[in-house]
């Protein structure tokens, strides 16, 4: 029998919020599933878009985005920015015939340790149930990369 | 080649309980780059850091990756014991084995597993790294001290007696805070406000101290050692300096009843007012929203009867705009609303009071004069009944945590009203008695003992009134439960203490995080209890969680302390997580094209325009450059350049790139 | 089209102008650029429906400006990225005129603000064969849009005709140039393709002006303007804000609204 | 407008006048009340003192027929009914392997328990249209009453979140809204006994006599109730109650619905209030509300 498939997932967070949310998960010892593995970035508004495209190329089954919910930023505005810059490439994505569902944006504060396991373990489950994302990887197959 | 050492710790039984770290050490060692990986017991301790130490020294590491927790807990740690060893600092990364791995996952392969990615993944990025300068910025020697209660008291007094200027800014009419209004305070039964009032005057004439009261904060920009905070100072509509204090616009005042806030609105004030005598300043304002003139157009009869001319209708606010190093929180705290507590009858039955109004009516400067009345005809209660956790420890209608000081004030007012009252009879109904504290438990002793408060170990379901007397029922848990039926004069509530209605807008203001319950959150809850996630913002006080005094005056004093130990240093050390633009040799000089879209971006106005000129002082090109001060390291400006021109110190694309290859 | 011809022969004799880029005749039917820096040459220049390259392309290329200062022909679509190029501060009011042609009349703008007046008027710029398109492809499944982008991006070989086409891909170097790191893959292949395309798209919404030259410079057809102007009516949807409306900075990628809808973000 | 109904046994059995005032105030507004075909017993005392599966696919069983029937929402007046649907909804709703267990009992495939109907309480669903009653009221409501809630409607809260639960509204506006008066009392969701009403009588006198004492100092003029058993051991153990009294009292009891059935003038024998033991007999004309506080 095949081994169950087990998502690659990619979280690009930011480092005051969610991150700290993420520690404050672990000092909680609120378990979750153990299939992602976090880019840490100073802010949101760091993550360039460029980056997520990449993660999907390079292999991920879903990538989480997350960081200060809004008013909360600790550089007052960077996830502002994220969030317009999310919006067209969402939208974008779309258009060209990329899976919205495996691609999850998320607020969690430093003080939502609780939050980030839900998110977690729901995105997992979700990936998990969506299967291994070929779609790219059989793109990236036709080159020669 | 790079030469890159991993170690990886085993945090006691922490991460070692869960990760199977002798193996992660092993992967490390297969992963290109790596000439060095170990695990061991303790890398925090000192033989663990002489161990990094040594081995960046023996094996001529050039880069380090410690696997151990959270790099917000120890990264500062280990970059100290890498700079001790001869490299840059900034060559030490930190994997997150502990709070995101071994803590929040169960024992097995997939653990293991992913602690050796997130090692590959800090390997890649070290790899990448450069050594970076701390960048050292100037330090405006001027705290902002935010609150006037006994914490920002408390904070400004030990600043300033540091030598260092502060700026209290409070947005009552006079300091004084929640402290001012208390009667006795336990467990020692001293007079509040004798303990206080001095250190108010204190203040006031301190030399190095601005008070600024009836004032509020309306934005904070800038950094630590740099902040810019615009202060709105409301009008009081008097002239200050004029102004002597006599009162006789109180007493002229044809306006009189309005509730008075200081008193939990047990009498009446004028529109006019000092909030209490001992004020500071003692100067009145005017409350615009109940005074005849500002309602008709007409009255003015403080102008005309004011002997030294001070009033002033016409004043407007002033907004001003001062330059600070540092920040003390010291907001304090309200207590909770008891409209959701409708079944115990607050708002509907005069005689259910909270425990403020209560400490109005032992205070000797209260409306009573300290002789405890109730509210609805002014009789002495012959039985009095005290419910604790009326709110705390309540997740349905209240809050789920236990407010801390309401044990105590509870036992103190059952004694002080058996001291007031003396054949009167007083019952507490408790949850659980709290008296953690250096002569606290034997306080509540002797109020159960000595002073007679009968203790009963239930919660209150209802109070209602039935013939004039208040009926109290609810449960004893000692006695298997039984069903008790009290009939009291007057029952008091010990609600529970929340944060301030507009704290969480004040947090957003100054960037700090913040609990869910709107509570500053501290940078670490046991390392770092008054620093704040932003630098140079400190916390004193019930902002962060619910104290009683003397913990607050001890959290005052230690982030005074932070304050005057960071207006120490000559200039400041930052962190140089910046942004910067490249540059490229002639004719090419940067592939940045100048379309500033970045400067849009920026957060902070870090980014300017530099115009490069050629010997004639022709322009050859003007491109973007990143101002080292002012850049806080966000990396916004680095995702909205197109052509990859801006890039992030610490956070670099390359960095990025790669920690992804390995996904 | 004589009323241009004598425009541009004018502010050539009188210097006003030291070369005026417009259309010429190339092979057969089509039309090519035209860089007429004599009076007398003026009369080579054509104006008709087969004009429709964004000229504008030209206005930052260091071999036209050192000419002196320039001359567009300009149909709707050059007169955005003059603005939008004059916002990213890549063209200053005294480098450029502009004889925009729009609805066959001949007009000289020669200030910023005469420019912005007139694309006030102009209404959306997306040709109603580019909407039908988008359309069409909105209506289908993600799954057939994959498909159907697969399809078209397969045949690209990363020859930049669509970039070097375009009047906002003046950047010095682009981040396909970029190797360190290698964010685009040198070599022709199904997702660094996507990548490329998808990337291109980002970086020109909210400055892209919807001439869909990059689409007609594509020498094996694929519809690349689709990408960007599918991108830059997202903004419009979604923000409200276009490029080349304003000789004033006003992108919407670099600036946001608190209220911004996120309920796509849990 | 249609809603689903769900009457329950005591509707059909000691409680037929709520049954009949429902229905009757429904046909008065304008509602289509469409009965759940084929119910069956909602699980109460007996199902859940026994067996926790079964106290919560009987409830299932209930919602899957009103959701096969197209209903979206289902009215139970009963409050007891109304407790354990919403407790069976929420179970299957929270805990997955409760309601895969629940599926197997009931034979049907995964997902039929997928968004069950809404279950709405009768104050909860006459709340929601106070134009629709207003519009109709003819005679108003003109007497002083005690609205009791007793325990089933707001516990527990986190399941029911209905009205506030120490000191619950809702009813006592429904009152106001068609002209009456409530007193304002400590007593609205005192237990009244509960299903002692036949195993303990004495428990259920003690326990009611509280409440009526206090109703009756307040000066109310009847209790209004929106509960079977509420109505039973206030009405039906009336002489349990008296003999703790310090004044026996013969208030009527009435259920919420025959209230706003009154206001809308309908018959008394439409209403059912003839078959309550203490007689619904109200004075010609209230006085204003003595509200003792």
């Amino acid at each position: 029998m095949a081994e169950p498939f087990e998502p690659k997932i990619t979280a690009f967070v930011c480092n005051w919020c969610t991150y700290a949310g993420a520690d404050l998960t672990g000092t909680s010892r609120i378990k979750y599933q153990p299939n992602v593995r976090v880019i840490r970035l100073p802010c949101t508004g760091r993550i360039d878009f460029m980056m997520v495209l990449k993660a999907f190329t390079r292999g991920s089954d879903g990538v989480i985005i997350s960081g200060c919910h809004p008013n909360d930023c600790h550089y007052t505005s960077g996830n502002y920015h994220a969030r317009r810059r999310w919006m067209v490439f969402r939208d974008l994505l779309e258009f060209v015939g990329i899976d919205l569902e495996r691609i999850i944006f998320s607020w969690v504060s430093a003080a939502e340790g609780a939050k980030w396991a839900d998110l977690v373990n729901e995105v997992t489950s979700k990936v998990r149930a969506l299967g291994p994302y070929r779609e790219l990887r059989q793109l990236a197959a036709v080159g020669i990369d | 080649m790079a030469r890159v050492g991993v170690f990886v710790c085993h945090c006691g039984e922490n991460i070692a309980g869960t990760v199977d770290v002798a193996a992660v050490a092993k992967a490390a060692l297969d992963m290109p780059g790596v000439v060095h990986a170990v695990d061991y017991k303790y890398m925090c301790s000192d033989p663990g850091q002489t161990l990094l130490k040594d081995a960046i020294k023996e094996k001529k590491l050039d880069g380090v990756v410690v696997a151990a927790c959270s790099p917000r807990m120890h990264e500062p740690t280990f970059r100290r014991a890498a700079e001790e060893a001869g490299i840059n600092p900034f060559l030490c990364e930190m994997a997150n084995l502990r709070e995101h791995c071994s803590w929040v996952h169960d024992k097995g392969a997939a653990t293991t597993e992913k602690a050796i990615d997130l090692v590959r993944l800090q390997v890649e990025k070290v790899k990448r790294d450069r050594p970076l300068q701390p960048i050292r910025v100037p330090i405006t020697k001027k705290a902002l001290v935010l609150g006037g209660g006994i914490a920002g008291i408390q904070a400004a007094l030990d600043i300033a007696n540091s030598g260092n200027p502060v700026l209290l800014v409070e947005k009552s009419p006079s300091i004084g805070g929640h402290m001012s209004q208390l009667s006795e305070t336990f467990p020692t039964l001293d007079c509040s406000q004798c303990i206080l009032t001095p250190r108010m005057v204190e203040v006031a004439r301190h030399p190095l101290i601005t008070l600024y009261t009836y004032s509020e904060l309306e934005k904070l920009d800038g950094f630590i050692g740099n902040f810019k905070a615009t202060i709105r100072r409301k009008a009081r509509k008097i002239d200050e300096k004029l102004c002597n204090g006599c009162g006789v616009c109180q007493q002229k005042c044809p306006v009189k009843k309005i509730p008075d806030e200081f008193n939990e609105g047990l009498s009446f004030r004028p529109a006019i007012y000092v909030p209490f005598p001992q004020a500071v300043p003692n100067k009145p304002v005017i409350d615009v929203k109940n005074c005849t003139y500002y309602k008709t157009g007409k009255c003015k009869a403080c102008e005309k009867l004011c002997p030294t001319k001070a009033i002033r209708f016409d004043q407007e606010d002033i907004v001003e705009v001062h330059d600070v190093g540092a920040v003390v929180l010291a907001t304090g705290f309200k207590t909770m609303p008891v409209g959701n507590f409708s079944e115990y009858g607050y708002g509907k039955l005069k005689d259910v009071i909270d425990g403020m109004k209560f400490e109005r009516l032992a205070s000797a400067s209260g409306p009573t004069g300290g002789a405890i009345r109730r509210p609805s005809d002014g009789k002495e209660p012959q039985h009095v009944v005290f419910i604790a956790c009326a709110g705390s420890r309540d997740r349905l209608k209240g809050v789920p945590y236990c407010s801390k000081v309401c044990c105590m004030y509870t036992a103190k007012h059952a004694m002080l009203y058996r001291h007031k009252v003396h054949g009167g009879q007083a019952t507490v109904f408790y949850m659980d008695i709290r008296s953690a504290g250096k002569n606290y438990d034997e306080f509540v002793r002797r109020a159960i003992e000595e002073d007679g408060v009968k203790y009963v170990r239930g919660r209150v379901s209802r109070v209602y009134e039935e013939d004039g007397q208040l009926v109290v029922k609810g449960a004893d848990t000692l006695l298997g439960a039984e069903p008790v039926e009290i009939r009291a004069d007057m029952v008091v509530l010990a609600t529970a203490v929340q944060a301030q209605n507009d704290a969480e807008e004040l947090a957003q203001k100054l960037h700090v995080s913040y609990d869910p319950y709107k509570f500053f959150a501290e940078a670490h809850p046991k390392l770092r209890p008054v620093e704040t996630n932003t630098a140079g913002v400190f916390l004193a006080g019930a902002c962060q969680a619910p104290r009683d005094i003397p913990e607050t005056v001890a959290q005052a004093s230690g982030a005074a302390v932070k304050v005057a130990g960071l207006f120490s240093q000559p200039t400041l050390t930052r962190e140089p997580i910046i942004a910067v633009v490249d540059r490229q040799p002639p004719p090419v000089f940067s592939s940045c094209v100048g379309c500033f879209l970045c400067k849009s971006a920026c957060p902070y106005q870090a980014i300017e325009e530099e115009v490069i000129k050629n010997r004639n002082g022709d322009v050859l090109k003007v491109v973007a450059k990143v101002n080292p001060g002012l850049c806080q390291g966000c990396g916004t400006c680095v995702s909205t350049c197109r052509t990859k021109a801006i890039d992030l110190e610490g956070f670099s694309n390359e960095q990025v790139f790669a920690e992804l290859m390995c996904i | 089209m004589e009323a241009l011809q004598t425009k541009a022969k004018e502010l050539l004799a009188a210097g006003t102008v030291q070369v005026a880029i417009g259309y010429g005749k190339g092979t057969g039917n089509a039309r090519r650029p035209l860089f007429v820096t004599k009076p007398e040459r003026a009369a080579d220049l054509i104006v008709d429906a087969a004009c429709t390259q964004n000229l504008a392309t030209y206005l930052t290329k260091h071999e036209v400006r050192v000419m002196g200062r320039m001359a567009v022909v300009a149909v709707p679509s050059t007169l955005r990225s003059i603005l939008q190029l004059a916002a990213e501060k890549q063209i200053r009011e005294e480098q450029v005129l502009a004889l925009a042609v729009i609805d066959g009349q001949v007009r000289e703008l020669a200030t910023f603000e005469a420019i912005e007046e007139a694309v006030a008027t102009i209404p959306d710029a997306m040709s109603e064969a580019d909407r039908n398109m988008i359309d069409k492809l909105s209506a289908m499944s993600v799954p057939e849009r994959r498909a159907f982008w697969a399809d078209e991006l397969v045949r690209c070989v990363k020859c930049y005709a669509c970039r070097a086409s375009c009047p906002m891909c003046y950047c010095e170097r682009c981040t396909t140039d970029v190797n360190r790191p290698q964010w685009i893959p040198v070599a022709s292949h199904a997702v660094g393709n996507l990548e490329y395309h998808v990337m291109r798209a980002m970086h020109l919404a909210g400055r892209c002006v919807e001439c869909g030259t990059c689409g007609k410079a594509c020498p094996v057809g694929i519809p690349v303007h689709l990408l960007t102007i599918y991108a830059e009516d997202s903004v419009r949807r979604q923000f409200g804000q276009r490029g080349g409306a304003s000789a004033k900075l006003d992108y919407a990628m670099s600036t946001f609204k608190p209220d911004d809808k996120e309920e796509f973000i849990r | 407008m249609r809603v689903g109904y769900y009457p329950g046994c005591s509707l059909t059995g000691t409680s037929r006048e709520f049954d009949e005032s429902v229905r009757s105030v429904a046909r008065a507004l304008e509602i289509d009340l469409a009965e759940v075909p084929e119910w069956n017993c909602c699980g109460s005392s007996p199902a859940h003192m026994i067996d926790t599966t079964m106290s919560i696919a009987l409830p299932a069983n209930v919602l899957l027929k009103a959701k096969r029937a197209g209903l979206a929402e289902v009215l139970t007046p009963c409050a007891a009914c109304y407790s354990r649907l919403l407790m069976g909804k929420h179970e299957i709703e929270t805990k997955p392997a409760t309601r895969a267990q629940v599926e197997r009992v009931l034979g049907c495939p995964p997902g039929s328990l997928d968004e069950l109907p809404k279950v709405l309480n009768v104050i909860e669903f006459l709340a929601q249209i106070p134009e629709t009653i207003a519009a109709k009221v003819t005679s108003k409501f003109e007497h002083t009453v005690a609205c009791y809630y007793g325990c089933l409607l707001v516990r527990p809260p986190k399941v029911t979140r209905f009205d506030r639960t120490e000191d619950p509204v809702e009813m006592d506006k429904l009152v106001a809204l068609v002209g009456g008066k409530t007193i304002d009392w400590s007593f609205k969701t005192e237990c009244c006994g509960a299903s002692f009403s036949i195993s303990r009588t004495s428990v259920v006198g003690r326990l009611s006599s509280k409440i009526m004492q206090d109703a009756t100092r307040r000066h109310a003029e009847a209790i209004v109730v929106s509960c079977p058993m509420c109505h039973s051991n206030l009405d039906l153990r009336r002489r349990e109650i008296n003999r703790r009294m310090e004044k026996p009292t013969l208030i009527p009891v009435l259920f919420i619905t025959q209230v706003i059935g009154l206001a809308l003038g309908l018959s008394e024998k439409r209403l059912g209030l003839k078959r309550h033991f203490v007689p619904v007999k109200l004075p010609a004309k209230t006085l204003p509300a003595q509200v003792v506080s």
